[in-house]
């Protein structure tokens, strides 16, 4: 799989390798990790692994029994798919430019976000919109930014959900230092409800040196902070593989706390993964790294060419394990959600969308004047005189027009 | 004689490396089988092999580290940083190791590594994509740091680069990889740290570098118009600067307009008012003004064309050159 | 008013923002039961305690961005970074993070982080340790940058940056780290960002900041003995730069030195020169002189006493100031 | 131990707690880690242990049964100790800006050192004077250093010994480059003797995010590392508790390679592992982390005040576990070496002090002038320029003499 991976003999033609190594194998095994919803829709009512040295049962944190709880889960996995087709569109029809799709991934994003109370904070990176829906974030909200009329897009204190962070794996420490503060607030004030942080990075990001530091500060300072790594199997072009030869998951031993690899596409798992990792960290017990094996979908942005670098094939392995598809059959399967359930979710959809693109046409650009206030807090006599003399030059052209 | 875009010259420009000397390696991020994500890259993998051709793990700081360690075995790395703002994460390796390790082992050591760094906005990207850094590096001693503004440049001073002993980093202007030039593959190679009359002017000088060449050009075209002759210099090398060619314009001319998209406060426009104003203080009929961006972080896309320097803005100050 | 070095300065203004505010804390390496390795913490961890004066991990990364992560929660954090050359593995932090926080946040955020970093040479120290890296930071809109150069403004300035709502990048000479100074406890602190003129004069005008300012000073007192009245003043602000104190001084002065041990090559220096010429062209009797480092990675001791721009090397750039 | 950890109910005064311990538990009982030669100076056969889920023998790494060899090895640490102690009395005379002493840590280094194969080449941090002996760099060309002379001192491309490197964790990412090339010169040319690089740090550089990313790359391209970590306790004055919650040769499971932690003050024991360690790397098996654990028990520095921090019990714990000890009661034991061996080994190491100081003396600083040409390979108007001015400047004062 490596493409960079030193061949012990002589140079391989690697796509060659590779198509041989699936057509051998059929599909593709899953590895070991934590799964109750399976791909057919089956759910085990056990949801137990060794964890650093001994057995935990996730099982108390399963929602898996509550019907309603259940339809919302997909009903937010739902919207989201087609809130993630309805950018990209707008992304085609020149109404953003750009748009970093998250399909595959709502599994991972939902069941974690939702294991998330009101006072934990997250800190994602650029793609966790699912996150984001889970938090309050308006969804119309998230595309500003991919419009280009704003680097942030929603009141992060009001959301408890950071701005999305595009310098791969800096967020990481921010959400250390938040979780140290959380710590902090908690020693002086006893009565505060316990809270944790979560930071979000994926595959690639994960061989950033940010990554390393925060599961360092992490651990030595019992920081309440679980590190959520979406294994999509990809950055960009380059396959997980590249990034390391073991799980990722297990990268938390050597720091000594717990790590736990869980399907990604099962959305119950993640969440009681989650809830008892955030209760974990939560408790003063130090942090946790969750790997979700996922996969992405979609190209990397829509200005990304998969063909390029990975078989169609590939993608097509991944398909039977779509979140989406395997908790419908469970709800179609065991009668928890009727026909008029799916038919108002596609209604619900088609609003969305409608009521998307509206809030994009009418996003209008900021005034460049507008931004040489957001440098500083406080008075700062170079952007003053920037700004004056930028005022001067524009009313200049006011009057004249502009020569050229 | 060829037509190609600047991408299309960097690419030769790397092919022919990569076949000159079995030392010369690429390493970067997608550089591979997705040839990178402006196609600098394009086909060498499947031409050279991924031992030439290196797909690293996703981490700057260790791109340009292991680079260093390849250089001191005798190789030949090129490193691509997949985007201006993503350099910071490596920053570390460039001052503290690799700009230092000539003097460190007492001119036993080099590092003969290059850093490609596509750099610079107008493409309506958002964070960290538009970014103009190169006084930063400017600053650091024992580097050097050239920047093409068309497909000839690019196509020899990649390959000068990366030849040369020292490490360079070439920062390459990316919205203008699709301008299309003449190249010239046999040509020899002018020396790319020396600066480039590319038109001649009597009433003042304006330099440019990388994306703004066109742009100063296109300017010094429109002040024709108004009857005015203006000298446009493409510095093409940022470090060392080639204060001989500017000089020698600024004592014709007396006067000096220098234009970059990094912000003006503490950018390279500075060090060249600095130096020129002392080399050529007596003929300088007006100080030298600075065209560049504001003190502020990039901003966002839909703004982007008020805050980049433009036709506009050069021959603003030109005029105000002029006045005095 | 008490007598006090400028490191004790420093630990008093540390020791008051502590006591006044729950929410400020100290971070870095070996800053509690060592007091950091020039001592500028001593005592403070044992009177606030490990969470308020926190030994970190041994990660500059680390460090910075975890203090941004602590700022977003409500406190104050003020990182220690432990020699000037050390700063460059946290630098992705400062540049793309902290200083775009609230600019990526359309003003919604702010990020109170103060980095104290000590700098310079004339310590006989080896690599990494001599350093004088402003620069690199002036050119990044978002940051502010002071440095004290003596024991009052050491005082009050740790305080003005902790209670900033901006970020605050502290250089510290920490050469002159044992230099004492008179400390008025009470006074009202001046204005952090301006500049100071600390000696009037009325031929020519020397900027300087932190530990050159001290040697501004004795060759303006050289100076008057061949009979020439020279204006001292000390910068205080990096960013942003007092540039009306220093343009009013040169437009009676007419000359303007500028000093700083980073490398004169795309130094600050360079900004005020290009600005100064800007702003007092009509002024100027001679061009904006700059006296700084060589192009040359910080030499080694036993040679720095050469490489630091010392009184002599002031008084000759006067002399040349003096010439035109 | 923890300077910083969270006290989980309410602040305690550490060094209280920290006495109490220790008085409570008498002698600090030593870590799980492999050891032949036991701090009383007995020799145990066998040396093996679980490395990466298998048993791993290091008995035919051992070189326990050569009196030659030992005595050698014997004679190394000492002359090494030697050494120290008179490069500190040379700083304590001013003869010397700083020294970096590194008593206790004799058996690490010579122990790794002497591991290493003629092709073999070390990456050292800065205190890796013992390495530096192995590869038969002139022990006064390490003061040149510390003389504030010169930055380097030795000629590595000679050596295969690289430059100190201060910038703590940079030099790892060079050795896993520089093994990266010797992977491509073997391939290119199968005659060349196998080659590894060995990467030093210590237990407060894995902190760095460099440390990190040289593992990853090593791990992504199979590199032929060793990555030796000394871990001596302490990062100035900060207990590498603070670093870490368990032993660091952990952290390479989550990189999937082995990792193994030695008593870093039993030469042989270290020799042993190091060899096995670079023999994996040299045949194609990809890195290798080996935690030494040892105790620094001299200053950091001589600028460094260690009773600052640490109490004289702790320094007076290691005392008995001292790596030359052990090797001199094993070698008198066992009739291995006479007295005159020791005799002989004094009054060389007289000889070498005293080569030692005179060579310090007679080190010059280099001239400003000649460093301008050490900036860039090929020519620069710049340093030109700088370098005509200086000359001129300096000039000036030969004629007028100084003014001040
Ligand atoms: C420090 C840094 N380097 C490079 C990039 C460019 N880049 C953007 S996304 C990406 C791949 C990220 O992969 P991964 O972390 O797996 O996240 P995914 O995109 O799969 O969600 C790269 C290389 C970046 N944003 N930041
Ligand atoms: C990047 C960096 N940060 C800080 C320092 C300052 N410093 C020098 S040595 C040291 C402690 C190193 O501890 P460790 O890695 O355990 O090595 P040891 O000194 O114990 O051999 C520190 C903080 C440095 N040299 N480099
Ligand atoms: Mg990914
Ligand atoms: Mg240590």
């Amino acid at each position: 799989m490596s493409g960079s991976r030193l061949p012990t003999a002589e140079f391989e033609a690697e796509d060659m390798v590779r198509s041989a190594q699936i057509a051998e194998a059929g599909l593709v095994p899953e590895p070991e990790m934590l799964q109750v919803l399976a791909p057919d829709g089956v759910l085990s009512a056990n949801l137990s692994a060794e964890v650093a040295g001994s057995v935990v049962d996730f099982s108390p944190y399963l929602s898996s029994t509550d019907p309603a709880h259940l339809r919302s889960l997909y009903r937010d996995m739902f919207l989201l798919r087609r809130f993630d087709q309805e950018s990209t569109a707008l992304q085609r029809q020149g109404q953003l430019a750009l748009w970093v799709p998250l399909t595959g991934q709502e599994g991972a994003q939902i069941g974690s976000g939702r294991a998330l109370e009101q006072q934990d904070y997250a800190f994602p990176t650029y793609r966790e919109h699912g996150v984001a829906l889970t938090r309050g974030v308006e969804l119309t909200e998230i595309l500003r930014l991919f419009r280009g009329v704003t680097n942030g897009g929603w009141d992060p204190r009001e959301k408890n959900f950071h701005l999305y962070t595009l310098v791969l794996a800096a967020q990481s420490l921010h959400a250390v230092g938040y979780a140290m503060g959380m710590q902090r607030d908690q020693l002086s004030d006893p009565a505060l409800p316990p809270a944790a942080t979560i930071a979000y990075f994926g595959d690639g990001a994960s061989s950033e040196g940010d990554v390393h530091e925060s599961m360092v500060f992490a651990a030595s300072f019992d920081a309440p902070v679980v590190f959520f790594c979406q294994n999509n199997q990809w950055a960009i072009s380059v396959p997980s593989t590249v990034q390391t030869r073991v799980p990722l998951a297990r990268r938390a031993e050597g720091y000594g706390f717990p790590g736990v690899r869980v399907d990604g596409n099962d959305v119950l798992a993640v969440e009681a993964v989650t809830r008892w990792a955030l209760e974990h960290a939560r408790s003063g017990r130090g942090p946790v790294l969750i790997e979700a094996y996922t996969y992405r979908m979609s190209a990397h942005t829509t200005a990304d060419d998969p063909t390029k670098y990975r078989l169609t094939q590939d993608e097509q392995e991944w398909r039977p394990r779509d979140p989406l598809l395997r908790l419908e059959t469970h709800l179609r399967s065991q009668g928890l959600a009727d026909e008029t359930f799916f038919e108002g979710l596609t209604q619900e959809a088609r609003t969305l969308a409608a009521d998307l693109r509206a809030g994009v046409l009418a996003m209008t650009g900021p005034d460049l004047a507008d931004r040489f206030a957001m440098v500083y807090a406080e008075p700062h006599p170079l952007v003053q005189e920037e700004l004056q003399l930028f005022r001067d030059y524009e009313a200049g052209f006011a009057d004249e027009g502009t020569r050229d | 004689m060829a037509t190609m875009t600047i991408a299309k010259a960097i690419n030769e420009g790397l092919r022919a490396a990569l076949a000159q000397d079995p030392r010369t390696l690429l390493m970067g991020e997608d550089i591979g089988d997705l040839g990178g994500v402006y196609r600098v890259t394009d086909g060498l993998k499947k031409e050279f092999g991924a031992l030439r051709v290196v797909d690293t793990p996703l981490a700057e700081s260790g791109i340009i580290g292991t680079a260093i360690g390849l250089a001191l075995r005798g190789y030949r790395p090129v490193c691509e940083i997949q985007f201006d703002g993503f350099v910071f994460p490596g920053l570390n390796q460039i001052p503290t190791q690799l700009a230092k390790l000539r003097t460190r082992s007492d001119g036993m050591l080099s590092a003969p590594v290059v850093i490609r760094i596509p750099y610079g906005g107008g493409i309506g990207s958002g964070e960290h994509h538009p970014e103009s850094p190169e006084a930063l590096f400017a600053h650091t001693a024992g580097l050097r740091i050239i920047t093409p503004s068309n497909a000839q440049d690019a196509y020899w001073m990649i390959q000068q680069a990366i030849t040369c002993e020292d490490p360079v980093i070439v920062f390459e202007p990316k919205r203008r990889y699709w301008l299309k030039g003449e190249v010239d593959t046999s040509a020899p190679a002018v020396d790319p740290f020396s600066a480039q009359v590319l038109r001649r002017g009597t009433d003042a000088t304006v330099v440019a570098y990388g994306p703004l060449v066109p742009v100063a050009l296109a300017a010094a075209a429109a002040a024709e118009e108004d009857g005015r002759s203006i000298e446009v210099i493409d510095l093409r090398s940022i470090s060392p600067i080639d204060f001989d060619t500017v000089t020698e314009s600024v004592a014709r001319t007396g006067r000096l307009v220098v234009a970059h998209e990094a912000p003006t406060f503490g950018g390279i426009g500075g060090e060249l008012a600095a130096r020129i104003s002392e080399r050529a203080f007596l003929s300088l009929e007006a100080p030298v003004l600075r065209v560049g961006g504001f003190h502020m972080p990039y901003p966002v896309a839909r703004v982007e064309e008020h805050y980049l320097p433009d036709i506009d803005r050069i021959l603003e100050a030109l005029d105000r050159a002029f006045a005095y």
